[in-house]
């Protein structure tokens, strides 16, 4: 079963990832509303297969992070590579051709589409990367385990099962670099070890994750690298671990007199 | 003594979707509670379902002994239980006074004290009595909807992620104007909280909330230890 | 359930056409072809309404460019009908694809107004512009096409069983392509935008451009079914293309049947102007209990008349369910 | 000048209209395309009791005005409060087909002649050329001062700034303990009051007829879409704006395309701000 | 359905047929009528008052023993329909006529679009016929199956024009036309032609929409080209609020219409201190005829019998509809058969005027004192003055 497949991936090797060039690489982008600066200057990359951590208390501009990097929101400066391709300029529907693809933090339930459709639906995307390996619905609603929900109006379904389909359907758009904003919110936590499988399944086969979310402790098991935002900022880049004992980190998350008493 | 509030095995959710399955939870007369869990878990839906915004399918909830199970919102605030909801949702064209006027609508009579008192309580919204909710910054913004909620003079405040996407140093000053009201008012106060540290230092009980259901409950410092961190991060 | 009606549907379809043609009664004849009319103005109204979701009320302006531009070309130019069929259709899809993208600017609310308005300014043009319409007068003698085929297959479009042949041929062929449409990937994109189009976006469709086309082939089939009205009826004038005579009355027709559903269009049409044709009422009368009719099946079934088996079996599903837990 | 005079006598018509329909729109968010039915009512019924009854024509409008109120109400705690759970979709066909059912149902009472109430002051001043009927005067302060009214009740009064609770935050305001259900027939009641008024002064001043109720409708949506949707001073500059464009267009370029202008100007505007001239920036 | 209803009537009508057959010891039966009316929609007014006139007619004949073609006495039945001023809606009820399987006669049709929209069905066929009352149309010599003894929209022009040479010092002339009535617009670019061609300036030519109320934007567009006469061509109720606003707004000089407005209407847009210097020219009323004293006896009986039936005032389209119903009995007894259509048309063809003393307009005889030319009748036209609160002619143009 695909299952079993996507066990068997696990033990990918996180040396091939690093050996191959940025998937994806932005350098200095900035982005303000009015006067509020949502971004300043973040520089970074991730490399196929690798999966990053995008971390940072609320507000610390982590969702504008991603709207910018997929192009839902244009940059006011910095620019944004996909492999060897310039993408800053183009639309987020443009920047899906070279493989670039998403997930939203508050999906909307669609009272329109049945699960299926919505995989036949991303099944049909103009990517014109290729995939070492391509899906079809059947196959991912298989391997996570969404079978008996296929035929059910989105709307109709609890919330965790559409994030769960939602990833599905970005996985079928056979993406090269996928950044997911929360995906685990509002999912149960049994259902976070699935999706956190197939997550490392997609890595294993070259994708370039990006991940915003709020359980540190998903992302750290997760994540071979994690940065963190504040204000806007970068303040952090490495592994996970010595994210939890940087001092910077720790005010900006838990505030002045909890880092203290964390650490004292 | 009757309970401040009281749910009894209360099954609510959406159209088509169960959220809360038999949750029992008792909040008693001028102490605090506090409600954790992870994300997803039903809290917001909890206090939804207490104030009337979700439809309870199974339970009852009693407000001083009272039944007011599936009351619509308005009757809720009257009969003392107020919720400030998350992302403080401040009516953004309005001025500050103008919101807080709102939040008395129940108790026109007591405005002028009420507001006092509020003032009192929060003196940065003092200062910025005439400005647009929307131009306040996040804390204020939030010391704003906890006033508002003040302004219907209840005796159960239901507050949902108070400390929310605020910068540290305002979160403890939330925390501090917390303890302050705490110790001015004959007030419940009923908290959803990811932060542990507040709930420790503000709420005599606690009760986690996984999946939509009780998983634990009991003396703040006892539920609020190793075991609740599994729990909360899926490792039990 | 749905499949089985669906094939229900074909049989009574072609079986009601052939029907009507053999009853051979003029007044039957006229009221099917009327139907047919409305039928293929909702089936076009489906593709932006329906699948795309955007609120349409400025059909009328593509169903009178049709039939403005049929009659000019039969009765200017001297043109045979085949022609308008083909250019009339290309004629509105190129007007749509100019003005689509500045009008799919706005969405919801502000669309159907401007699509209203657009409409509205159409109806005061052929009013007005009386050189080339005609104004109020209209335009008449409108040909229809001569004998078609050979012998015992000939049929002779000046009459109105040709005529009834030639619109039912165009009508069925025009149900086929909406099946085949239904099932196609291009209205899984549609529904995709209705669905959220922030994410069809994600998906790397460029939604704009899915949009226009949707537009475009609602402008398309209305003004072909303009081409239709000015050879059925052989002469037109303004008041049939005005909104509540036909933006209005096919946005009705076709949330009355079932919007995004394949036969909502056909039963939206029968009961909507094929029952009133043969009940024998007050004008005004007639126009309460269409109102009536509307309000209620929006009220009971906000997914239109198509819903009606899906609703009753999810109704049961659900019971079911509730009846294990 | 003439052109001024006339364009703003029939632009303050329409910024009655427009001003009402915002109030309804922005607080509870029903697309009410039934929303010329109100403005009709109170534009018949007048005569039609001043007939009946010989009633005296004051206490005639008022009943006139009353019956609008009666109506927007019916449509609120009949209709539309029941519908909060409905697509916009479903709101507009139901707001459509209220339309065709209560013009449906004015005709076969009253026929679709056009007719003026009676009894109207028929002074017409004369400034240097231009004349301009004491009713205009009448109707264009009317129409301010409603509109002074109107932005006042919402400021200052309890109900108003519930009200203008519902429209900016409607969750918020459930939380505040204020009765939405109430607040949406009550909107619903001014809005159509609004209406009402505007029927009455048209009737007053031109004429008007049992099929109006659409065509006022379409327009008012025009004002409040120039507006966009939310702001009240923005409708009644936009009602006048509009009865300015058709009246200009009408006199100088061609009467036969009056009704075009002012949706050529429409859709310019969405053109070029497809949120409306006056419309904040988006807010939740 | 339907059909069989009406065939039940006629079954029905057919039984009273036979009974009368026996007590008039003639041979009865029944002759189908149908009526092509307005009764709803915009041409509602007229259409009503042109429907009752029909049936004022049909009834009389019934009363008078019926009509007698040949050796068979028929009592006329009628069969309504409602257009409701729509094109589509006309010619379904004209297919239902036609589906009955029978030569059909027909009269009415109010509504120039919804003539326009029948006329190519019946074109060609030689199973039909229609008296057309209404129409403000102008009829070819290729329409044979319909006729029109009712005034054809060249005459209003034609006579506007007339009338306005009578006038002295008229130099500027101000058109308004209603932009939803087919016959005034198509005869817009003529009146401008002949007026010129007369020697008078047209400063303006505005136009308003049916039901129109605000008239501002037209009244000052024209009074910018300072004219000596407005014409004004267009429904009564219209042109009523029309005139009003304009002497509201301040125009003083001098107003012909074509319109047969009524009293109701200028009391219903309270026009009344407008309508000095107003005149009407239109096919004559029946009051007009009773006040002009033209036909007056006749003219008389009918307005009495009209408002007997139906308690109001008859209206503009009336009397040609009463004259509609009898020119076509009329043929059809000179022709001696009720189906046999090419008969029928040329006893219409030939039919004179003495030959139906029930006209009451007064129509003008043509070639050999006939009724129709090309299918189309022409009539004395009447110009109508404001007095007293009521329409008095104030002279004829013929």
């Amino acid at each position: 079963m695909a299952i079993d497949i996507l066990m068997s991936n696990e033990k990918v090797s996180p040396a091939r990832a690093v050996a191959a060039a940025s998937a994806i690489s932005c350098a200095k982008l900035s982005k303000s509303f009015g006067g509020l600066h949502a971004l300043r200057d973040v520089t970074f990359q991730i490399a196929p297969g690798e999966i990053l951590g995008i971390l940072g208390p609320n507000g610390a501009g982590k969702t504008t992070f991603i709207n910018v990097l997929s192009g839902m929101l244009h940059a006011d400066s910095g620019t944004v590579h996909i492999y060897d391709d310039d993408v800053s300029a183009m639309s987020m529907a443009h920047r899906a051709r070279y493989g670039l693809f998403r997930t939203f933090q508050n999906s909307r339930s669609s009272e329109e589409l049945t699960g299926y459709e919505l995989l036949r639906l991303a099944s049909l995307t103009p990517n014109k990367t290729k995939s070492s390996k391509t899906y079809t619905p059947d196959e991912l609603l298989e391997i996570f385990g969404l079978k008996r929900f296929a035929g059910i109006i989105l709307s109709d379904l609890p919330y965790g099962i559409q994030k769960m389909m939602n990833l599905a359907a970005v996985a079928l758009c056979r993406p090269k670099v996928l950044l997911l904003d929360e995906p685990f919110q509002g999912v149960a936590e049994a259902e976070i070890e699935r999706l956190s499988k197939v997550i490392r399944h997609f890595a294993s086969e070259g994708v370039a994750v990006g991940l915003v979310e709020h359980n540190v402790r998903s992302v750290m098991r997760l994540c071979n690298r994690v940065i963190v935002l504040d204000a806007g900022a970068m303040i952090f880049e490495g592994r996970g671990e010595d994210a939890v004992r940087d001092p910077v980190v720790q005010t900006a998350y838990l505030g002045q007199r909890f880092a203290g008493e964390l650490n004292g | 003594m009757v309970d401040a509030l009281t749910l009894q095995e209360i099954t609510a959710g959406y159209q088509g979707s169960v959220v809360l399955r038999s949750v029992s939870l008792s909040v008693p007369v001028g102490q605090n509670v506090a409600i954790v869990g992870p994300n997803g878990a039903g809290k917001s839906t909890l206090l939804k379902a207490i104030s009337g915004l979700v439809s309870v399918k199974e339970g009852s909830i009693r407000i001083n002994g009272n039944d007011t199970t599936n009351w619509p919102p308005e009757k809720i605030v009257s009969a003392g239980v107020v919720h400030v909801p998350e992302g403080r949702q401040v009516f953004p064209g309005l001025s500050v006074e103008e919101n807080l006027w709102l939040g008395g609508y129940t108790k026109p009579s007591r405005r002028e004290d009420l507001l006092a008192d509020v003032l009192d309580l929060f003196p940065r919204l003092k200062e910025r009595l005439r400005q647009a909710a929307d131009s306040l910054s996040g804390g204020e913004q939030q010391m704003l909807a906890i006033g508002r909620g003040l302004m219907a003079e209840p005796q159960v405040l239901m507050l949902d992620e108070p400390t929310l996407g605020l910068a540290p140093v305002i979160v403890d000053l939330m925390i501090d104007a917390l303890e302050n009201l705490r110790s001015r008012k004959e007030l419940s106060l009923l908290v959803v909280e990811q932060s542990v540290q507040l709930t420790r230092g503000l709420c005599e009980h606690a009760y986690i909330l996984v999946d939509g259901k009780i998983a634990a409950s009991g003396a703040t410092d006892e539920v609020i230890n190793d075991d609740m961190m599994k729990i909360y991060l899926g490792t039990h | 359930m749905v499949e089985r009606f669906g094939y229900v549907g074909w049989v009574l379809l072609l079986g009601g056409l052939v029907g009507i043609y053999l009853l051979n009664d003029g007044y039957y004849t006229t009221v099917a072809l009327l139907m047919m009319l409305w039928a293929i103005l909702a089936i076009g109204l489906n593709f932006i309404l329906g699948y795309a979701g955007y609120f349409h009320l400025g059909l009328g302006a593509f169903y009178g460019l049709g039939a403005y531009g049929a009659a000019a070309l039969g009765t200017k130019y001297q043109m045979p009908m085949i022609v308008a069929l083909i250019v009339m259709p290309i004629a509105g899809a190129i007007l749509s694809a100019i003005i689509g993208p500045l009008l799919l600017r706005t969405r919801d609310l502000y669309f159907a107004v401007a699509t209203l308005a657009l409409g509205m300014i159409i109806s005061d043009v052929t009013n007005n512009w009386v050189s080339v319409t005609g104004g109020p007068i209209g335009i008449g003698g409108i040909q229809r096409p001569g004998v078609i085929g050979f012998g015992a297959f000939s049929i002779d479009g000046r009459t109105l069983p040709g005529m009834f042949i030639i619109v039912s041929t165009i009508f069925v062929a025009l149900m086929i392509a909406a099946a085949i449409a239904r099932k196609s990937n291009f209205v899984l994109i549609l529904r995709g935008i209705k669905s959220d189009d922030l994410m069809t976006r994600s998906f790397g469709f460029p939604t704009t451009v899915y949009k226009v086309a949707a537009f475009a082939i609602a402008g398309a089939i209305s003004a072909l079914g303009g081409v239709l009205y000015a050879h059925i009826v052989q002469y037109i004038s303004p008041e049939p293309f005005t909104f509540f005579a036909a933006s209005f009355q096919a946005f009705v027709v076709l949330a009355v049947g079932g919007l995004g559903s394949l036969w909502g269009p056909v039963l939206g049409s029968v009961l909507l102007t094929g029952l009133p044709e043969f009940l024998d009422l007050d004008p005004h009368m007639k126009l309460i209990i269409y109102g009536a009719v509307l309000l209620i099946v929006t009220l009971v079934l906000p997914k239109g008349l198509a819903s009606a088996a899906q609703v009753i079996s999810r109704r049961r599903k659900t019971a079911m369910k509730e009846g294990t837990e | 000048m003439q052109d001024l005079v006339n364009g703003l006598a029939q632009g303050a018509i329409y910024s009655l209209a427009g001003v009402g329909l915002v109030l309804i729109f922005s607080v509870v968010r029903v697309p009410n395309f039934a929303h010329g039915e109100p403005v009709m009512v109170a534009a018949m019924l007048p005569v039609t009791l001043m007939a009946l009854f010989n009633m005296p024509l004051a206490l005639a409008l008022v009943l006139g005005v009353v019956a609008a109120i009666a109506l927007g109400i019916f449509f609120s705690v009949a209709i539309f409060s029941r519908l909060s759970k409905y697509p916009e979709v479903s709101l507009l066909i139901i707001s459509l087909a209220l339309v065709v059912m209560i013009s449906s149902l004015a005709v076969m009472f009253w026929g679709d002649a056009a007719r003026q109430t009676p009894g109207s002051p028929s002074t017409v001043l004369n400034w240097g050329g231009v004349r301009i009927p004491v009713m205009w005067i009448i109707i264009f302060f009317m129409a301010l001062a409603a509109t002074v009214a109107l932005d006042a009740f919402i400021r200052y009064t309890t109900p108003g700034r519930a009200m203008r609770a519902m429209a900016l935050n409607p969750f918020a305001a459930k939380l505040m303990g204020i009765p939405v259900a109430r607040y949406h027939a009550l909107a619903f009641g001014i809005g159509s009051g609004l209406a009402g008024v505007a029927g009455a002064l048209f009737s007053l001043a031109f004429a008007v007829q049992s099929s109006m109720g659409a065509a006022i409708a379409l327009k008012a949506f025009i004002v409040i879409i120039f507006a966009g949707m939310g702001s009240i001073w923005g409708a009644f500059a936009g009602g006048l704006l509009l009865g300015l464009v058709e009246s200009y267009g009408a006199s100088y370029l061609s009467s036969g395309y009056r009704d075009t202008f002012g949706f050529i100007f429409l859709l310019g505007v969405l053109l070029i701000k497809p949120n409306g001239l006056f419309a904040r920036r988006a807010n939740g | 359905m339907l059909t069989s209803k009406f065939r039940k009537f006629r079954l029905g009508a057919g039984v009273a047929g036979i009974i009368s057959l026996f007590a008039s010891s003639a041979i009865a039966e029944t002759l189908t009528l149908f009526d092509l009316e307005a009764l709803s929609g915009p041409g509602q007014t007229n259409g009503v008052a042109q429907a009752n006139a029909v049936k004022l007619a049909v009834e009389k004949i019934n009363e008078s023993g019926g009509l007698q073609v040949g050796d068979t006495t028929y009592t006329i039945e009628l069969d309504v329909h409602d257009d409701r001023s729509t094109p589509t809606a006309g010619v379904t009820a004209v297919q239902k006529m036609l589906s009955y399987g029978k030569p059909v006669l027909m009269v009415g049709s109010l509504s120039g679009a919804v003539t326009g929209a029948y006329l190519p069905i019946v074109r060609d066929r030689d199973d039909f016929i229609s008296i057309v009352m209404g129409a403000a149309i102008t009829l070819t010599a290729e329409d044979k199956a319909l006729y029109h003894p009712r005034v054809s929209v060249e005459q209003y022009t034609t006579s506007t024009v007339t009338y306005i040479k009578s006038l002295p010092d008229v130099k500027r002339v101000g058109i308004l036309t209603d932009n939803k009535h087919s016959g005034f617009v198509q005869q817009t670019p003529l009146l401008q032609e002949l007026l010129t061609k007369e020697g008078f300036e047209v400063v303006g030519s505005e136009e308003f929409s049916f039901g129109a109320t605000q008239f501002g934007p037209q009244i000052s567009a024209l009074v910018r080209g300072n004219p000596d006469i407005i014409n004004i061509r267009g429904y009564g109720g219209d042109v009523a609020r029309a005139i009003k606003q304009a002497r509201d707004l301040g125009y003083t000089g001098q107003i012909v219409s074509s319109s047969g407005i009524v009293a109701k209407d200028v009391t219903d847009a309270q026009a009344d201190a407008a309508m000095t210097d107003v005149r009407d020219l239109f096919v004559p009323l029946a009051n007009d005829l009773i006040e002009g004293a033209r036909n007056s006896e006749e003219a008389k009986a009918f307005e009495d019998a009209y408002q007997a039936a139906f308690k109001e005032p008859s209206g503009a389209t009336s009397l040609s509809a009463y004259g509609g119903v009898y020119i076509l009995a009329r043929a059809l007894q000179k022709a001696g058969s009720v189906d046999d259509i090419p008969a029928i048309r040329t006893a219409l063809d030939e039919l004179t005027l003495d030959e139906v003393p029930e006209i009451i307009e007064p129509m003008i005889p043509q070639d050999g004192g006939r009724i129709f030319k090309d299918h189309q009748s022409y009539f004395a036209l009447v110009v109508r003055q404001w007095k007293d609160g009521r329409f008095i002619p104030a002279g004829f143009v013929e």
